[in-house]
């Protein structure tokens, strides 16, 4: 088992290595790991000369690109404005449909969650749509969703955007758009190939050698403990505290 | 022309049972209308969250004001779920018309332009489609073939919404938040509540104007200090997260709620 | 990202036979990019008029910079019609895409949107429906049954504008002109001309970011100082109606044209 | 004959009568007598008490009540917040429709105007449509208009909007949308029922007795002659200068 800094420092090293090579990512106001992957991956650009990458913090004033009111992200989206974004799930399944409404049967549901938000729109749109949920478990990683939010593939359409890799906090898993189903790619340190199939309550693809999600490098730790933390203080002070205060 | 009324005046001429759209959290709710809709003792409610809603129509739900949910997503953001919310769809006591961001952005946009229904993208393959029946999906009659989304124009009764300031001409400054301009386009009614008004014209030049609704749209103002409280207001103060905090605590039991509300009730009154 | 160019530059990167939306001679049409275009020999362009034009069309007819001409309306306004424009019709020199300006506004609209087709109120009965077989008149597919007009999406390969400032970052200051807004989410690259770079971030405030059209949108802007005449500019400066006047004047013979043309584009170079 | 004061007097008169109850009316930036119309109508509003009317002057930044670009209009015409508006045409025809695009077969037509504008959406749109045109002539008062720019009546779709009556320098029309057609409510001073039937090239309903069109009273001479000039000097200063230049 990691501490929680190692983890969390885990998440935002994978995130940064998932979005490589875009030019816009938007993040939830409320994701404080997702945020701080596109952050890294940002200041890596800048450090290694690459084309700098644009970060919209949803509901955030500040790191705002836009102008237009609360429907301009889902325009720029469609406009193939926005390359990467994160979307979680109540239920993912192993078909990558996403539940964001509830258990049971609708609409009185035995566990009713906020709601489907903007991804049975986004995840049509959006080409690098990340499926982040930390909680790794066979209730959250499901056979099959009990309500459909948004679905992953749809043959009957066409469509640039869906699920492009699945990270919890025990591993990492691609998603194939021909196949319609996930494989693994790695397993982060501290836990096996079984500990991930325990877990998991959905089937997947599973390479002959499972390696490990390899650890952040010292560069990288550096670039997070420094000019990330501070970037990330301004937008979400409490995760900035937090993760300085693991230390 | 707009008319400069009391809190109470504004929040009575709505009646029972109209549509009243309202802003995501962060867009300028009125909180203090919200207070003053729950003394009036209002019911039937159909609200439109534009596309989403927390405190606002959390309390409403439990209060008994809402009776109809149209809504992309009820949640108290960092304090978690909306407790009254879920509570009553367990329950059934509310009629839930659950929706997609955009998809609520585009009905609102249909009802602005006067057509019947807005095409949009995406939402294939969700459920949605299937416990939205008025949501339709159509071979494309322009184009390449392909199925696309339509969903009905939603035009509110009543659009509700807390902003800065306005002037005496009846416009209001909404700065980027353009989604408050789409609901009183197409709604028929706009009440709005203010922290202040001012004495200049915010249409006298053209950059001023850029952010202003408006007063050709808006029926009525209502002065409101700390009108969106404990919600945020842009340019003016920032989310009170103890209360939220201390809302969500208490709102989990009904019993908790009533408690709760009784203060925040009272505490809306010694601030009007 | 933006890039800060020449008008040299920002115009060399239009081809031949591409699609440009222009806007109303009042929202700030950049003349200067529509000489530049005429130096450079471009042929061939599809014009969309947003949602109609004036001198710019009727110069780039004129000079057979355009082949296709998407309007619901050109004219010089008070200085009369538009003489090369008319010439060009009956000579059959240009092809004309006849609109009405909210049709055009709704099929940029579809752009923005990422649909295949915006529905619009109205035109049935028009001769419109004739002379535009892409647009189509449908049974509702939602609501009261009834025959509703769709438009296809406008998607044009370029946005070309001029405004007063833009900042480093490549925010345009575009005040109430929304629709520059429009054409730049609907178009594939965004051209601007302004008459000066600002040092400071026009996104810094809510109120100075409610006239914006972020850098996300804009791919090139080059400094062209009085970079609309002789159009207007709002807030910076008015029409030369001496020049419209001479213009219609001229313009009336292919001849006179010539020489107008020839006089506008060396008075160009020496202000550029 | 009349003076051109007198006759663009008595049109703004006119004007003002068929504008008298509306709320808010929108006149293009170069329609300088519909607009002082509205505008005597405002200011007799005021003197009586009766409630204040709006007039959106197309294409002014200071008579400008919309801060949602060129579209709004559109979009408040379709929301039913525009009451009145006027429309010409280089054609009218005797079904009220008319024709902004040019005469003879188009596209290659033999004169060629600017275009429809906004007409063909604007005229199902706003419930008052004034058909405003000085010219009055069999070239432009047409059995049948070349090409239809905007249709006066369609029952094949529900529609609030079309043609209430028609001014020129010669009468005043009514639109009867029941029977498609226009009947003769006045003639203006100077002319009488024949000059008009000779000018007009389409059919119309003649009323047994044809009255003459009323003369301005003393009261709104005055009026247009001080607070509309004054008005009028702001946004049409030329107009305003050839009115009291006509004096």
């Amino acid at each position: 088992m990691q501490d929680d800094r190692a983890r969390k420092e885990l998440l935002i090293t994978i995130i940064a290595g998932l979005l490589d090579g875009i030019r816009h990512v938007a993040v939830g106001a409320s994701s404080p790991i997702p945020a701080a992957g596109a952050m890294l991956l940002r200041a890596r650009n800048d450090q290694q000369g690459k084309p700098p990458i644009k970060i919209s913090i949803l509901g955030s004033s500040r790191h705002n690109f836009f102008t237009n009111g609360g429907v301009e992200l889902f325009d720029c989206a469609a406009q193939g404005r926005v390359d990467a974004f994160f979307l979680g799930g109540g239920q993912i399944d192993g078909a990558g449909n996403i539940n964001l409404v509830g258990t049971g049967d609708y609409p009185r549901m035995d566990v009713r969650w906020p709601g489907s938000f903007g991804s049975a729109y986004l995840y049509h749109l959006i080409p690098r749509v990340i499926l982040f949920r930390e909680e790794h478990s066979p209730r959250v990683l499901v056979p099959k969703v009990d309500f459909v939010s948004a679905a992953a593939v749809t043959p009957e359409v066409k469509r640039r955007g869906g699920p492009h890799a699945l990270l919890t906090n025990l591993a990492l898993f691609d998603f194939d758009r021909n196949s319609g189903g996930f494989r693994l790619r790695s397993v982060h340190p501290g836990y096996t190939a079984e500990d991930v199939r325990d877990r998991t309550g959905f089937d997947y693809e599973l390479p002959q050698i499972v390696p490990p999600t390899p650890a952040p490098d010292r560069a990288t730790v550096e670039l997070i403990r420094g000019r990330i933390l501070d970037e990330l203080a301004e937008c979400y002070p409490e995760f900035a505290r937090s993760l300085a205060a693991a230390a | 022309m707009t008319e400069m009324v009391s809190l109470e005046a504004l929040v009575a001429s709505i009646a029972p049972g109209q549509s009243v759209a309202i802003p995501v959290d962060r867009a300028g709710v009125s909180m203090a209308a919200t207070a003053a809709m729950i003394e009036a003792g209002l019911t039937g409610l159909h609200l439109v969250c534009v596309p989403i809603s927390g405190l606002q129509a959390d309390l409403l739900i439990g209060a008994g004001v809402a009776a109809v949910v149209e809504t992309s997503a009820v949640s108290l953001g960092e304090a978690g779920g909306a407790p009254r919310f879920s509570a009553a769809v367990r329950a059934g006591s509310i009629t839930l018309r659950d929706a997609t961001c955009p998809a609520i952005h585009a009905g609102l946009l249909a009802g602005q332009k006067g057509v019947p229904f807005m095409p949009i993208a995406g939402i294939i393959g969700s459920d949605l489609l299937q416990v939205r029946p008025d949501w339709k999906v159509i071979d494309s009659p322009v184009g390449e073939p392909g199925k696309v989304v339509v969903v009905p124009a939603i035009t509110p009764d009543v659009a509700l919404f807390h902003a800065p300031e306005a002037d005496r001409f009846g416009n209001v400054r909404i700065g980027r938040y353009r989604e408050l301009a789409t609901m009183a386009y197409a709604a028929k009614r706009t009440l709005v509540t203010v922290e202040r008004i001012v004495e200049r014209d915010l249409m006298a030049t053209e950059d001023s104007a850029a952010g202003v609704l408006p007063g050709l749209y808006v029926d009525a103002i209502a002065v409101a200090e700390n009108g969106a409280w404990p919600l945020p207001l842009w340019d003016e103060y920032e989310t009170d997260g103890a209360e939220l905090s201390r809302y969500a605590a208490m709102a989990r039991t009904d019993e908790g709620f009533r408690v709760y509300l009784s203060t925040f009730l009272s505490r809306s009154k010694q601030v009007a």
